[in-house]
Protein backbone atom coordinates (compact mmCIF):
# COMPACT_ATOMS: atom_id res chain seq x y z
CA UNK A 1 0.00 0.00 0.00
CA UNK A 2 1.65 3.25 -1.20
CA UNK A 3 -0.06 6.91 0.07
CA UNK A 4 1.87 10.04 -1.46
CA UNK A 5 0.73 13.51 -0.36
CA UNK A 6 1.89 16.60 -1.39
CA UNK A 7 -0.50 19.53 0.24
CA UNK A 8 0.30 23.35 2.00
CA UNK A 9 -1.53 21.41 5.09
CA UNK A 10 -0.03 20.82 8.65
CA UNK A 11 -0.17 17.26 9.09
CA UNK A 12 -0.71 14.87 11.54
CA UNK A 13 1.10 12.27 12.56
CA UNK A 14 -0.82 9.59 14.59
CA UNK A 15 -3.37 10.37 11.29
CA UNK A 16 -0.42 9.77 8.40
CA UNK A 17 0.63 6.49 9.85
CA UNK A 18 -2.73 5.15 10.79
CA UNK A 19 -3.19 3.60 7.79
CA UNK A 20 0.31 1.89 8.18
CA UNK A 21 -0.24 1.02 11.32
CA UNK A 22 -3.48 -1.09 10.27
CA UNK A 23 -1.85 -3.03 8.10
CA UNK A 24 -1.16 -5.48 10.99
CA UNK A 25 3.06 -5.30 10.18
CA UNK A 26 4.28 -4.91 13.76
CA UNK A 27 6.97 -2.31 12.64
CA UNK A 28 6.18 1.17 11.48
CA UNK A 29 9.68 3.51 11.04
CA UNK A 30 8.81 7.03 10.39
CA UNK A 31 11.30 10.33 9.49
CA UNK A 32 9.73 13.95 9.99
CA UNK A 33 11.70 16.55 8.63
CA UNK A 34 10.99 20.26 10.34
CA UNK A 35 12.28 23.82 9.44
CA UNK A 36 14.80 24.59 11.15
CA UNK A 37 15.52 28.23 12.72
CA UNK A 38 19.10 28.63 11.28
CA UNK A 39 20.31 32.28 11.12
CA UNK A 40 17.24 33.81 12.23
CA UNK A 41 14.64 32.14 9.31
CA UNK A 42 11.97 33.34 9.27
CA UNK A 43 10.07 31.68 6.73
CA UNK A 44 10.99 28.75 4.61
CA UNK A 45 9.13 27.70 1.47
CA UNK A 46 8.83 24.95 -0.84
CA UNK A 47 7.96 25.14 -4.35
CA UNK A 48 7.39 22.13 -6.57
CA UNK A 49 6.82 20.66 -9.89
CA UNK A 50 2.75 19.61 -9.84
CA UNK A 51 2.33 15.85 -11.12
CA UNK A 52 5.88 15.30 -11.41
CA UNK A 53 6.25 15.25 -7.50
CA UNK A 54 3.39 13.27 -6.88
CA UNK A 55 5.54 10.63 -9.49
CA UNK A 56 8.78 10.49 -8.19
CA UNK A 57 7.47 10.11 -4.72
CA UNK A 58 5.65 7.40 -5.77
CA UNK A 59 8.64 5.92 -7.99
CA UNK A 60 10.66 6.35 -4.67
CA UNK A 61 8.09 4.66 -2.32
CA UNK A 62 7.73 1.63 -4.82
CA UNK A 63 11.85 1.04 -4.90
CA UNK A 64 11.78 1.25 -1.48
CA UNK A 65 8.77 -1.38 -1.73
CA UNK A 66 10.53 -3.70 -3.95
CA UNK A 67 13.79 -3.17 -2.16
CA UNK A 68 12.85 -4.07 1.30
CA UNK A 69 9.88 -6.88 2.35
CA UNK A 70 6.76 -3.42 2.87
CA UNK A 71 3.29 -3.72 4.28
CA UNK A 72 3.30 0.10 3.07
CA UNK A 73 4.93 3.06 2.57
CA UNK A 74 3.72 6.69 3.04
CA UNK A 75 5.33 10.07 1.95
CA UNK A 76 3.62 13.25 3.11
CA UNK A 77 5.52 16.37 2.03
CA UNK A 78 4.33 19.69 2.10
CA UNK A 79 4.38 22.71 0.14
CA UNK A 80 4.42 26.60 0.18
CA UNK A 81 5.54 28.77 3.12
CA UNK A 82 6.05 27.20 6.87
CA UNK A 83 7.49 28.64 9.91
CA UNK A 84 10.13 26.99 11.98
CA UNK A 85 9.19 24.06 14.01
CA UNK A 86 6.85 23.01 11.27
CA UNK A 87 6.96 19.81 9.64
CA UNK A 88 8.04 19.94 6.10
CA UNK A 89 8.30 16.00 5.00
CA UNK A 90 7.21 12.89 6.62
CA UNK A 91 8.89 9.42 5.21
CA UNK A 92 7.10 6.17 7.01
CA UNK A 93 7.12 2.05 6.34
CA UNK A 94 5.58 -0.21 7.43
CA UNK A 95 7.02 -4.20 7.73
CA UNK A 96 6.88 -7.25 9.44
CA UNK A 97 10.25 -6.99 10.62
CA UNK A 98 11.53 -3.71 12.01
CA UNK A 99 15.04 -3.88 10.23
CA UNK A 100 12.81 -3.01 7.25
CA UNK A 101 11.06 -0.75 8.31
CA UNK A 102 13.94 1.07 9.35
CA UNK A 103 16.30 0.70 5.81
CA UNK A 104 12.88 1.36 3.50
CA UNK A 105 12.59 4.76 5.73
CA UNK A 106 16.40 6.09 5.54
CA UNK A 107 16.18 5.51 2.02
CA UNK A 108 13.20 6.77 1.52
CA UNK A 109 14.28 9.90 2.35
CA UNK A 110 17.88 10.07 1.05
CA UNK A 111 16.32 9.38 -2.21
CA UNK A 112 13.49 12.12 -1.58
CA UNK A 113 16.33 15.09 -1.15
CA UNK A 114 17.71 14.42 -4.55
CA UNK A 115 14.86 12.64 -6.93
CA UNK A 116 11.81 14.80 -6.08
CA UNK A 117 11.21 18.84 -7.98
CA UNK A 118 11.13 20.84 -4.54
CA UNK A 119 13.20 23.96 -4.09
CA UNK A 120 13.53 25.69 -0.85
CA UNK A 121 13.81 29.34 -0.08
CA UNK A 122 14.50 31.11 2.75
CA UNK A 123 13.02 34.86 4.06
CA UNK A 124 14.98 36.31 7.00
CA UNK A 125 13.48 39.92 7.75
CA UNK A 126 12.92 41.17 3.92
CA UNK A 127 15.91 38.96 2.59
CA UNK A 128 15.19 36.11 0.60
CA UNK A 129 17.32 33.26 -1.04
CA UNK A 130 17.26 30.01 -2.46
CA UNK A 131 18.88 26.79 -1.30
CA UNK A 132 21.71 25.03 -2.65
CA UNK A 133 21.31 21.76 -3.12
CA UNK A 134 23.99 20.00 -1.08
CA UNK A 135 26.72 17.65 -1.67
CA UNK A 136 26.31 15.41 1.05
CA UNK A 137 22.82 14.74 0.01
CA UNK A 138 24.21 13.28 -3.28
CA UNK A 139 26.05 11.15 -1.25
CA UNK A 140 23.74 9.55 1.27
CA UNK A 141 21.63 8.98 -2.17
CA UNK A 142 24.34 7.15 -3.91
CA UNK A 143 25.02 4.85 -0.89
CA UNK A 144 21.89 3.13 -2.30
CA UNK A 145 22.89 2.35 -5.69
CA UNK A 146 22.91 -1.20 -6.67
CA UNK B 1 4.65 22.50 -29.61
CA UNK B 2 6.22 21.78 -26.26
CA UNK B 3 5.40 23.36 -23.20
CA UNK B 4 8.50 24.41 -21.31
CA UNK B 5 8.67 24.77 -17.73
CA UNK B 6 10.62 27.36 -15.25
CA UNK B 7 10.97 26.42 -11.58
CA UNK B 8 12.57 28.18 -8.54
CA UNK B 9 15.50 30.82 -9.37
CA UNK B 10 15.72 29.63 -13.05
CA UNK B 11 11.77 30.87 -12.87
CA UNK B 12 12.44 33.85 -11.65
CA UNK B 13 15.76 34.73 -14.31
CA UNK B 14 14.05 33.65 -16.74
CA UNK B 15 10.29 35.88 -15.97
CA UNK B 16 7.88 33.84 -16.80
CA UNK B 17 6.89 29.76 -15.11
CA UNK B 18 5.75 28.81 -18.49
CA UNK B 19 5.75 29.35 -22.39
CA UNK B 20 4.93 27.34 -25.61
CA UNK B 21 7.14 27.04 -28.27
CA UNK B 22 8.12 24.94 -31.56
CA UNK B 23 11.99 24.16 -31.57
CA UNK B 24 13.23 24.24 -34.86
CA UNK B 25 13.62 19.93 -35.70
CA UNK B 26 17.52 20.82 -35.50
CA UNK B 27 17.30 20.34 -31.49
CA UNK B 28 17.39 16.82 -31.30
CA UNK B 29 18.69 16.73 -27.60
CA UNK B 30 17.82 18.60 -24.32
CA UNK B 31 21.12 20.19 -24.38
CA UNK B 32 20.20 21.77 -28.16
CA UNK B 33 17.23 22.91 -26.48
CA UNK B 34 18.91 24.79 -23.91
CA UNK B 35 20.94 26.57 -26.42
CA UNK B 36 18.05 27.24 -28.32
CA UNK B 37 16.61 28.65 -25.45
CA UNK B 38 19.10 30.62 -23.84
CA UNK B 39 19.28 32.88 -27.14
CA UNK B 40 15.46 34.31 -26.83
CA UNK B 41 16.25 36.87 -24.39
CA UNK B 42 19.18 38.20 -21.91
CA UNK B 43 16.71 36.14 -19.30
CA UNK B 44 16.70 33.11 -20.82
CA UNK B 45 20.37 33.61 -21.10
CA UNK B 46 21.37 34.24 -17.73
CA UNK B 47 18.75 31.44 -16.51
CA UNK B 48 20.23 28.94 -18.53
CA UNK B 49 23.77 29.32 -19.38
CA UNK B 50 25.43 27.84 -16.31
CA UNK B 51 24.66 24.64 -17.06
CA UNK B 52 26.26 22.89 -14.27
CA UNK B 53 23.91 24.36 -11.89
CA UNK B 54 20.97 23.63 -14.18
CA UNK B 55 18.78 20.60 -13.86
CA UNK B 56 15.67 19.14 -16.32
CA UNK B 57 13.49 17.09 -16.85
CA UNK B 58 11.46 15.29 -20.18
CA UNK B 59 7.54 14.92 -19.36
CA UNK B 60 8.32 14.68 -16.23
CA UNK B 61 11.28 12.37 -15.82
CA UNK B 62 14.70 13.77 -15.12
CA UNK B 63 16.72 13.88 -17.63
CA UNK B 64 20.73 14.04 -19.03
CA UNK B 65 21.44 16.88 -21.65
CA UNK B 66 21.95 13.96 -24.28
CA UNK B 67 18.82 12.85 -23.85
CA UNK B 68 16.72 12.82 -27.09
CA UNK B 69 13.71 15.01 -27.31
CA UNK B 70 11.87 13.66 -30.00
CA UNK B 71 8.42 13.45 -28.97
CA UNK B 72 8.70 15.73 -25.57
CA UNK B 73 5.77 17.61 -24.79
CA UNK B 74 6.52 18.85 -21.82
CA UNK B 75 10.07 20.39 -20.54
CA UNK B 76 11.46 21.23 -17.75
CA UNK B 77 14.32 23.49 -16.46
CA UNK B 78 14.76 24.02 -12.41
CA UNK B 79 18.25 24.25 -10.21
CA UNK B 80 19.06 21.13 -8.20
CA UNK B 81 16.26 20.15 -5.78
CA UNK B 82 16.42 20.79 -2.43
CA UNK B 83 13.35 18.81 -0.90
CA UNK B 84 13.06 16.65 2.17
CA UNK C 1 16.94 15.82 26.77
CA UNK C 2 15.89 12.38 27.59
CA UNK C 3 12.60 10.88 28.38
CA UNK C 4 11.47 7.83 29.44
CA UNK C 5 7.87 6.59 30.13
CA UNK C 6 6.89 3.03 31.17
CA UNK C 7 2.89 2.85 31.40
CA UNK C 8 0.10 0.99 30.94
CA UNK C 9 -2.11 3.80 28.70
CA UNK C 10 -1.76 3.73 24.95
CA UNK C 11 0.30 6.99 23.77
CA UNK C 12 -0.27 9.80 21.00
CA UNK C 13 2.63 9.51 18.43
CA UNK C 14 2.39 13.43 17.53
CA UNK C 15 2.33 14.46 21.64
CA UNK C 16 5.31 11.47 22.37
CA UNK C 17 7.52 13.23 19.55
CA UNK C 18 6.42 17.18 20.31
CA UNK C 19 9.17 17.58 22.92
CA UNK C 20 11.68 16.20 20.53
CA UNK C 21 10.24 18.29 17.76
CA UNK C 22 10.22 21.77 20.25
CA UNK C 23 14.30 21.21 20.38
CA UNK C 24 15.30 22.60 16.84
CA UNK C 25 16.90 19.82 15.16
CA UNK C 26 15.57 19.62 11.89
CA UNK C 27 15.20 15.49 12.00
CA UNK C 28 13.47 13.56 14.14
CA UNK C 29 13.16 9.04 13.23
CA UNK C 30 10.99 7.44 15.20
CA UNK C 31 10.17 3.51 15.15
CA UNK C 32 6.64 1.97 16.49
CA UNK C 33 6.21 -1.50 17.56
CA UNK C 34 2.40 -3.01 17.35
CA UNK C 35 1.07 -5.93 18.97
CA UNK C 36 1.09 -8.37 15.58
CA UNK C 37 -2.48 -10.39 15.22
CA UNK C 38 -0.29 -13.74 14.50
CA UNK C 39 -1.96 -16.82 14.84
CA UNK C 40 -5.16 -15.86 15.95
CA UNK C 41 -3.57 -13.82 18.94
CA UNK C 42 -6.19 -12.38 21.78
CA UNK C 43 -4.48 -10.73 23.65
CA UNK C 44 -0.29 -9.96 24.46
CA UNK C 45 0.43 -9.01 28.13
CA UNK C 46 3.86 -7.04 29.02
CA UNK C 47 5.49 -7.67 32.60
CA UNK C 48 7.98 -6.01 33.54
CA UNK C 49 10.63 -5.37 36.14
CA UNK C 50 9.42 -1.55 37.96
CA UNK C 51 12.74 0.20 38.91
CA UNK C 52 15.26 -1.72 36.93
CA UNK C 53 13.21 -0.84 34.13
CA UNK C 54 13.29 2.53 33.91
CA UNK C 55 17.03 2.71 34.57
CA UNK C 56 17.73 0.27 31.70
CA UNK C 57 15.75 2.45 29.22
CA UNK C 58 17.56 5.44 30.61
CA UNK C 59 20.85 3.49 29.80
CA UNK C 60 19.92 2.55 26.50
CA UNK C 61 18.79 5.92 25.54
CA UNK C 62 22.06 7.84 27.25
CA UNK C 63 24.16 5.63 25.46
CA UNK C 64 22.54 6.73 22.00
CA UNK C 65 22.87 10.04 22.86
CA UNK C 66 27.05 9.12 23.11
CA UNK C 67 27.08 7.42 19.97
CA UNK C 68 25.22 9.97 17.83
CA UNK C 69 24.87 13.68 17.67
CA UNK C 70 21.32 13.77 19.34
CA UNK C 71 19.49 16.89 20.45
CA UNK C 72 16.89 14.39 22.42
CA UNK C 73 15.80 11.04 22.33
CA UNK C 74 12.31 9.11 24.23
CA UNK C 75 11.34 5.92 24.53
CA UNK C 76 7.56 4.88 25.70
CA UNK C 77 6.83 1.50 26.33
CA UNK C 78 3.66 0.01 27.45
CA UNK C 79 3.12 -2.72 30.19
CA UNK C 80 0.26 -4.68 30.76
CA UNK C 81 -2.42 -6.18 28.45
CA UNK C 82 -2.84 -5.08 24.64
CA UNK C 83 -4.87 -6.07 21.68
CA UNK C 84 -3.72 -6.82 18.40
CA UNK C 85 -3.05 -3.44 16.23
CA UNK C 86 -2.11 -1.51 19.48
CA UNK C 87 1.22 0.73 19.78
CA UNK C 88 3.79 -1.50 22.44
CA UNK C 89 6.81 0.79 22.07
CA UNK C 90 7.84 3.84 20.59
CA UNK C 91 11.76 4.75 20.04
CA UNK C 92 12.39 8.30 18.84
CA UNK C 93 15.38 10.49 17.93
CA UNK C 94 15.82 14.30 17.40
CA UNK C 95 19.30 15.09 15.50
CA UNK C 96 20.33 18.25 13.59
CA UNK C 97 20.82 15.58 10.25
CA UNK C 98 18.87 12.72 9.33
CA UNK C 99 21.59 10.38 9.74
CA UNK C 100 22.23 10.59 13.71
CA UNK C 101 18.38 10.51 14.35
CA UNK C 102 18.08 7.81 12.23
CA UNK C 103 21.25 5.35 13.42
CA UNK C 104 20.12 6.39 17.07
CA UNK C 105 16.63 5.05 16.58
CA UNK C 106 17.78 1.87 15.19
CA UNK C 107 20.00 1.59 17.66
CA UNK C 108 17.39 1.88 21.15
CA UNK C 109 14.92 -0.41 19.28
CA UNK C 110 17.78 -2.91 18.82
CA UNK C 111 18.82 -2.62 22.23
CA UNK C 112 15.57 -2.20 23.83
CA UNK C 113 14.80 -5.99 22.34
CA UNK C 114 17.40 -7.47 24.42
CA UNK C 115 18.78 -5.07 27.53
CA UNK C 116 15.59 -4.00 29.09
CA UNK C 117 13.56 -6.31 31.62
CA UNK C 118 10.06 -7.07 29.38
CA UNK C 119 8.40 -10.45 29.26
CA UNK C 120 5.58 -10.87 26.39
CA UNK C 121 2.83 -13.78 26.94
CA UNK C 122 0.60 -14.67 24.46
CA UNK C 123 -3.23 -15.13 24.92
CA UNK C 124 -4.85 -17.64 22.16
CA UNK C 125 -8.59 -18.12 23.69
CA UNK C 126 -8.24 -20.00 27.30
CA UNK C 127 -4.22 -20.72 26.36
CA UNK C 128 -1.17 -18.72 27.30
CA UNK C 129 2.34 -19.03 26.55
CA UNK C 130 5.15 -17.15 27.36
CA UNK C 131 7.08 -15.41 24.18
CA UNK C 132 10.48 -17.07 24.02
CA UNK C 133 13.74 -14.84 23.07
CA UNK C 134 14.77 -14.71 19.95
CA UNK C 135 18.43 -15.47 18.66
CA UNK C 136 17.73 -12.78 15.88
CA UNK C 137 17.30 -10.03 18.63
CA UNK C 138 20.76 -10.70 20.14
CA UNK C 139 22.22 -11.10 16.82
CA UNK C 140 20.26 -7.01 15.89
CA UNK C 141 21.72 -5.96 19.37
CA UNK C 142 25.13 -7.29 18.85
CA UNK C 143 26.11 -5.60 15.38
CA UNK C 144 26.01 -2.23 17.74
CA UNK C 145 28.77 -3.39 19.86
CA UNK C 146 31.79 -1.42 19.14
CA UNK D 1 18.32 -10.11 54.15
CA UNK D 2 18.05 -9.89 50.46
CA UNK D 3 15.24 -9.89 48.63
CA UNK D 4 14.58 -12.10 45.62
CA UNK D 5 12.73 -11.45 42.66
CA UNK D 6 11.43 -13.59 40.27
CA UNK D 7 9.44 -12.40 36.58
CA UNK D 8 6.84 -14.35 34.37
CA UNK D 9 7.61 -18.22 33.91
CA UNK D 10 10.24 -18.21 36.52
CA UNK D 11 7.89 -15.98 39.09
CA UNK D 12 5.04 -18.60 37.82
CA UNK D 13 7.12 -21.93 38.42
CA UNK D 14 8.39 -20.54 41.66
CA UNK D 15 4.70 -19.77 42.71
CA UNK D 16 5.65 -16.46 44.18
CA UNK D 17 7.20 -12.74 43.04
CA UNK D 18 9.32 -12.36 46.33
CA UNK D 19 10.97 -13.86 48.93
CA UNK D 20 12.93 -12.18 51.19
CA UNK D 21 16.03 -14.31 52.79
CA UNK D 22 19.36 -14.70 54.24
CA UNK D 23 21.34 -16.67 51.90
CA UNK D 24 24.57 -18.61 53.35
CA UNK D 25 27.73 -16.44 53.27
CA UNK D 26 29.29 -19.18 51.23
CA UNK D 27 27.28 -18.24 48.52
CA UNK D 28 29.84 -15.82 46.89
CA UNK D 29 27.94 -15.74 43.64
CA UNK D 30 25.23 -15.38 41.45
CA UNK D 31 25.68 -18.74 40.70
CA UNK D 32 26.22 -20.40 43.88
CA UNK D 33 22.89 -18.55 45.28
CA UNK D 34 20.90 -19.94 42.29
CA UNK D 35 21.95 -23.22 43.14
CA UNK D 36 21.28 -22.78 46.75
CA UNK D 37 17.50 -21.29 45.93
CA UNK D 38 16.92 -24.49 44.01
CA UNK D 39 16.98 -26.77 46.42
CA UNK D 40 14.40 -24.46 48.53
CA UNK D 41 11.60 -26.55 46.86
CA UNK D 42 10.69 -28.49 44.00
CA UNK D 43 8.72 -25.26 42.50
CA UNK D 44 12.33 -23.57 42.82
CA UNK D 45 14.09 -26.66 40.95
CA UNK D 46 11.62 -26.36 38.15
CA UNK D 47 12.20 -22.62 37.58
CA UNK D 48 16.04 -22.11 38.38
CA UNK D 49 17.57 -25.50 37.24
CA UNK D 50 17.64 -24.74 33.13
CA UNK D 51 20.29 -22.14 33.29
CA UNK D 52 20.98 -21.58 29.75
CA UNK D 53 17.36 -20.25 29.66
CA UNK D 54 17.60 -18.38 32.91
CA UNK D 55 18.83 -14.61 33.58
CA UNK D 56 19.30 -12.45 36.55
CA UNK D 57 20.09 -9.37 38.07
CA UNK D 58 21.79 -7.94 40.75
CA UNK D 59 20.63 -4.54 42.58
CA UNK D 60 18.88 -4.23 38.78
CA UNK D 61 21.50 -4.28 36.26
CA UNK D 62 21.74 -7.32 34.43
CA UNK D 63 24.45 -9.51 35.80
CA UNK D 64 26.28 -13.16 34.90
CA UNK D 65 26.69 -16.52 37.30
CA UNK D 66 30.30 -15.56 38.17
CA UNK D 67 29.25 -12.20 39.36
CA UNK D 68 29.92 -11.75 43.23
CA UNK D 69 27.49 -10.83 45.89
CA UNK D 70 29.06 -9.10 48.23
CA UNK D 71 26.80 -6.52 49.80
CA UNK D 72 23.77 -7.13 47.02
CA UNK D 73 20.30 -5.91 48.12
CA UNK D 74 18.15 -7.20 45.41
CA UNK D 75 18.65 -9.84 43.13
CA UNK D 76 16.26 -11.23 40.16
CA UNK D 77 15.95 -14.21 38.29
CA UNK D 78 13.82 -14.51 34.94
CA UNK D 79 14.19 -15.53 31.55
CA UNK D 80 16.12 -13.90 28.57
CA UNK D 81 13.81 -10.75 28.13
CA UNK D 82 11.27 -10.30 25.00
CA UNK D 83 10.26 -6.55 25.44
CA UNK D 84 10.06 -3.94 22.42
Amino acid sequence: MITIAVQPEPFSLDAAVAPLEALGGGAVASFVGLVRADDGLDELTLEHYPGMTETALRGIAEEASTRWSLLGATIVHRVGPMRPGERIVLAAACASHRADALAACAFMIDRLKTDAPFWKSETRGSRRNWVAARESDEAAAKRWSL
Amino acid sequence: MVTILYFAWVRELVGIDAERLEPPATNTTLGELADWLAERSEHHRAALSDRGNLRAAVDQRFASWDTALAGAKEIAFFPPVTGG
